[in-house]
């Protein structure tokens, strides 16, 4: 059998080729960035960025730290994530009372079915 | 050689032990022994497991009667009933003894030059032999009560190494509580359901239940306490609180142990569900109870997972995550265990994708666990906002990094895809919805790790890490180890999935065989 | 907060539990005992020892004894390792 | 039913175990909870060993001719025993090892991991 | 308890002190013919040495009761423990290789009721002396470190 083939029961994936096209892409990508502009020299001022005639801002600062990503995502599911963390008090009482809780839910799942 | 191969089942529970009791005395001549002891004796073992899963996967399952004069001798003579404890290994079992062995033979290996400042070391190693121990037993015992001591031992000295590091500061220590607590109620409640089916059918060796099971109310209970209390050690959603205290306190290659610990509990829960009672309960509820559990560890998880700020917790959210897949994985298969079209078509397949979940989870979340403590080992803090810029300094750790993201993923060809895959495409045919929230969570896996990426490896070189090096020889080739197989897993899962998988699925499923190993006739 | 649905929880846990206090065998009288008979009767044959509460702990079931005796361990060697000094 | 008081007891202290869990603040009583939990369970598995009129299976000195109680739920409650020992000393130990860093042993002011 | 208690109880202790040992030693040895056994008879040696600390102070009694020696007993016994497990290999693990065998411990026991023999039972009195060393030891270690733990945070808050 080809060990690189992988049945998923409703088809296959084939690793192999997948690699295989990968590496062509990779190339074609390389070969067409080589065709790229030639007259681009580094550390000139073709490289500094264009803030309107402003100073450029340091590379230290400019990192966005952590907390800042996806700043919009958690923003527009503020309602969603209020009370998960909110569930999450660090109360030993709660870690015990959620698995009775789980425990009795399941019980009378189970005990009706 | 032939007698090592009939006792290597006690062997590879009691060299370790040995070793574990020896390294106090060793402790007091000689501190740098230890370390290497331990190594040496956990690379034993994986010899041990490796040698132990030929033999179950050509010859079939193997027990090992403890007491008895001779190791095969279940029953006494001319009586139905085993008296004694039984191991009894077959594919699944010895398929997650192959991971623990794995997982500890490079814990030990990474804590080499990770642990070296701490103090006390003779008793880190004594416990990290001891939990690795533990889940030997309860991934290899075919006896309710064995697994019941082996559960505390696991407990026990998981807490002990989550609280190791509470000299420094108290939070390891209210880590290690909460774990403490919730643990032991879970360890009280399978005694209760350990002296329901004692109570009932006067036997304690699991296939002795599962052959005389039939399913009344106390049996209900005992399914209900069992069912709830292990998914709890498992860590999947609303149980799920004291993943991330523990894993974000605990030294990280504690941390990729536990992971694996968890896996032991899951994996006693599906013995429990499938080879215990297998089609006397009602399969489709207890079925949708454990999709239901599974979809909500993963959803929950993964969102909670994007919002944090601590690397190693957020980490460890994804962990819970990826507990959702096995459970929603194996759900579907005992969700259609009564109809044989279905199991047939789809069933089998999607029981194979959380199956081989279960490993790929242990190699790349072991791997970014790693990686975690690699950078809190040289930057000494676990908080995204301070990081950055550290792939200029620490190369390896960043391509290993890299690898393990793109695995827990699903990018292709990394292993991560290729259970994924099957889950995927096995549970749109049991219910598309399911399939979808699925590959919904592996995007926002991927949004989430390259959050940490951005923050921590990329960026410019920040003040206060310029004088950072890359870490130690030894974390290096546990970490590399993990890579390397991680790729191979990815490249050939075929492999896999037909010879170490496949066997250990149909050993859950057919209860029969499993009844019989012990009892004799088929 | 969530004080009232935990109170709801914690009587439906005690229900299903008087339950399985209900539905248990008579006291007094285990329907079967098959495997304890066995103890009784070839205990002293097998091991050469009188007490059979004995016998089971360490020899039927002795590696549930190693266990127990590892437990303790464990917990002596986590409790020394948590009030070690952090000198040196 | 009133054949199974013995059992109806056992149910009672698990449940004041838990109701401790749940509800008590301070961590001692916590401790104090899953003993009691731990106490039931032992009760539980020793009165499913009982036999009426039955003595202990023990041979030394033992009157001729009378039944025994089953050996092998005081074995299993044994173990429990000496594990639930050793559980509630790293659990008092750790609640020391809080006391000592935070100053209190109340579950509402150690709530550092949360979130 | 930094002081240690009265001269009443100092004196009492110390004539009770001997015989709570000799009694513990006595469960453990006859672990396999009576009630009792090594758990049991290791938890009444450890009573006596909850009995010293309390009375005498925790100052004091370190200098009896050094705690690396008990630790040491301790993984004797399980190692003892272990080894008894491990020469039983020939059959299996854990085989009860000297019962019947005529040795040491090794002598038949009459079937039935019997008044008992202390020389019979096999690696069971063995195992039962092991395990009552590791567990003396085990238990004096935890009251032992658990106590010094105590006055340390004591004199931390009366600073």
């Amino acid at each position: 059998m080809n060990i690189a083939l992988l049945e998923t029961g409703s088809g296959y994936w084939n690793t192999l080729i997948w690699v295989v096209t990968a590496l062509i892409i990779g190339v074609c990508v390389l070969w067409l960035r080589n065709r790229g502009e030639s007259r681009y020299k580094k550390d000139t001022d073709q490289t500094k960025p264009f803030l309107s005639g402003n100073p450029e801002v340091s590379k230290e600062d400019s990192h966005v730290g952590a907390s800042h990503l996806y700043w919009g995502f958690t923003e527009a599911l503020k309602n969603y994530y209020e009370p998960l963390v909110k569930m999450h008090t660090g109360n030993i009482n709660d870690y015990s009372g959620w698995i009775v809780l789980v425990m009795a839910i399941i019980f009378i799942i189970i005990g009706v079915s | 050689m032939n007698s090592i191969l009939l006792h290597a089942p006690a062997l590879i529970i009691a060299l370790p032990l040995l070793a574990a009791f020896i390294t106090p005395i060793l402790g007091r001549f000689n501190r740098k022994t230890i370390s290497w002891l331990a190594t040496c004796v956990l690379g034993l073992t994986l010899l041990l497991t490796i040698f132990v899963a030929r033999q179950v996967l050509t010859h079939g399952p193997i027990v090992y009667v403890f007491g008895a004069t001779e190791t095969g001798l279940t029953l006494p003579f001319g009586y139905t009933m085993p008296i004694r404890i039984i191991f009894q290994i077959d594919a699944m079992g010895i398929f997650m003894g192959l991971i623990t062995s794995l997982v500890a033979f490079l814990a030990a290996i990474y804590s080499i030059s990770y642990m070296e400042q701490h103090t006390g070391l003779d008793k880190y190693y004594t416990l990290l032999l001891l939990l690795a121990t533990s889940m030997f037993g309860m991934e290899l015992t075919g006896d309710i009560f064995n697994f019941f001591v082996f559960f505390e031992i696991a407990s026990i000295s998981s807490v002990a190494l989550i609280a190791f590091r509470s000299t420094i500061s108290g939070e390891p220590a209210e880590a290690g509580l909460k774990y403490m607590v919730v643990s032991s109620i879970s360890a009280l409640m399978v005694l209760f359901a350990i002296g329901l089916f004692y109570g009932q059918y006067d036997a304690l060796n699991m296939a002795t239940i599962a052959s005389v099971m039939q399913f009344t109310q106390l049996d209900k209970i005992a399914l209900i306490l069992l069912v709830t209390v292990l998914a709890m050690k498992a860590g999947s959603v609303p149980m799920h609180m004291w993943t991330p205290d523990a894993y974000s306190e605990a030294p990280a290659a504690i941390t990729m142990i536990l992971v694996a610990a968890s896996q032991a509990s899951l994996y006693a829960l599906f013995r429990i569900v499938f080879s215990i009672y297998n089609v006397t309960l009602n399969t489709i509820t207890v079925g949708w109870i454990l999709i239901i559990l599974g979809v909500l560890s993963m959803f929950i998880g993964v969102t909670m997972a994007i919002i944090q700020k601590d690397i190693k917790r957020l980490m460890a959210y994804h962990s819970i995550s990826q507990t959702g897949y096995m459970l929603l994985g194996v759900g579907v298969g005992l969700a259609v265990l009564t109809n044989p079209v279905a199991l047939e078509s789809f069933g089998i397949k999607a029981m194979e994708g959380g199956i081989f979940h279960i490993i790929n989870n242990a190699l790349y979340k072991g791997l970014l666990f790693l990686t975690a403590g690699a950078i809190f080992l040289r930057t000494d803090t676990r908080d995204l906002n301070k990081m950055g810029g550290l792939a200029h300094n620490m190369t390896y750790t960043t391509i290993f990094y890299i690898i393990g993201a793109a695995a827990i993923a699903g990018i292709p060809p990394f292993n991560g895809f290729a259970s994924k895959l099957i889950i995927y495409e096995s549970v749109y045919r049991f219910n598309p919805l399911l399939a979808i929230i699925a590959m919904l969570v592996s995007v926002l896996t991927l949004a989430s790790f390259v959050k940490v990426f951005h923050s921590a490896f990329l960026g410019p070189r920040l003040e206060q890490y310029k004088s950072v090096q890359e870490v130690p020889k030894s974390m290096i080739i546990a970490m590399a180890v993990l890579s390397c197989l991680i790729v191979f897993f990815g490249l050939f899962p075929n492999l896999i999935v037909k010879y170490i998988v496949h066997p250990a699925v149909m050993a859950l499923i057919n209860q029969a065989h499993y009844t019989a190993t012990i009892l004799g006739g088929i | 907060m969530k004080k009232p649905v935990f109170f709801i929880a914690f009587i439906f846990f005690l229900a299903f539990m008087v339950l399985a206090a209900i539905g248990m065998r008579p006291f007094g009288e285990p329907s079967i005992s098959n495997m304890d008979d066995y103890f009784i009767e070839n205990a002293q044959a097998e091991t050469a020892a009188n007490n059979v509460v004995t016998t089971i702990v360490f020899d039927y079931r002795g590696f549930d004894t190693l266990g127990e005796g590892t437990v303790l361990f464990t917990a002596v060697v986590g409790i020394v390792a948590l009030f070690r000094e952090v000198a040196k | 039913m009133i054949g199974n008081f013995p059992f109806i007891a056992v149910i009672i202290l698990i449940g004041l175990g838990v109701y401790s869990l749940l509800f008590k603040k301070n961590l001692i009583k916590i401790a104090i909870g899953l003993t009691l939990i731990e106490s039931g369970v032992n009760l539980f598995l020793i009165a499913l060993g009982f036999r009426k009129g039955a003595v202990a299976p023990i041979y030394t000195q033992a009157p001729e001719g009378v039944k025994m109680v089953l050996p092998t739920p005081q074995a299993l409650c044994l173990t429990s025993i000496v594990i639930g020992v050793a559980t509630t000393a790293l659990i008092l130990s750790i609640v020391m090892v809080i006391y000592q860093k935070y100053g209190t042993i109340n579950t509402d002011e150690i709530r550092r991991l949360r979130g | 308890m930094i002081g240690g208690m009265s001269r009443i109880v100092r004196t009492m202790t110390t004539l009770i002190f001997g015989f709570i040992l000799v009694y513990g030693f006595y469960v453990i040895a006859h672990g396999h013919i009576s009630p009792g056994g090594g758990f049991q008879g290791g938890a009444i040696v450890a009573s006596a040495f909850a009995l010293l600390l309390v009375t005498y102070g925790t100052d004091q009694i370190q200098s009896y009761l050094s705690k690396d020696l008990l630790s040491i007993l301790e993984s004797t016994g399980l190692v003892l423990f272990i080894t008894f497990a491990f020469l039983g290999l020939g059959a299996t693990f854990f085989y009860n290789f000297v019962s019947n065998s005529g040795g040491l411990f090794g002598s038949p026991t009459t079937i039935g009721v019997n008044p008992g023999d202390l020389n019979t039972g096999g690696t069971i009195a063995l195992m039962n002396m092991a395990v009552g060393l590791e567990v003396l030891a085990a238990l004096g270690v935890i009251v032992l470190t658990m106590s010094v733990a105590a006055e340390t945070i004591q004199k931390k808050e009366k600073q």
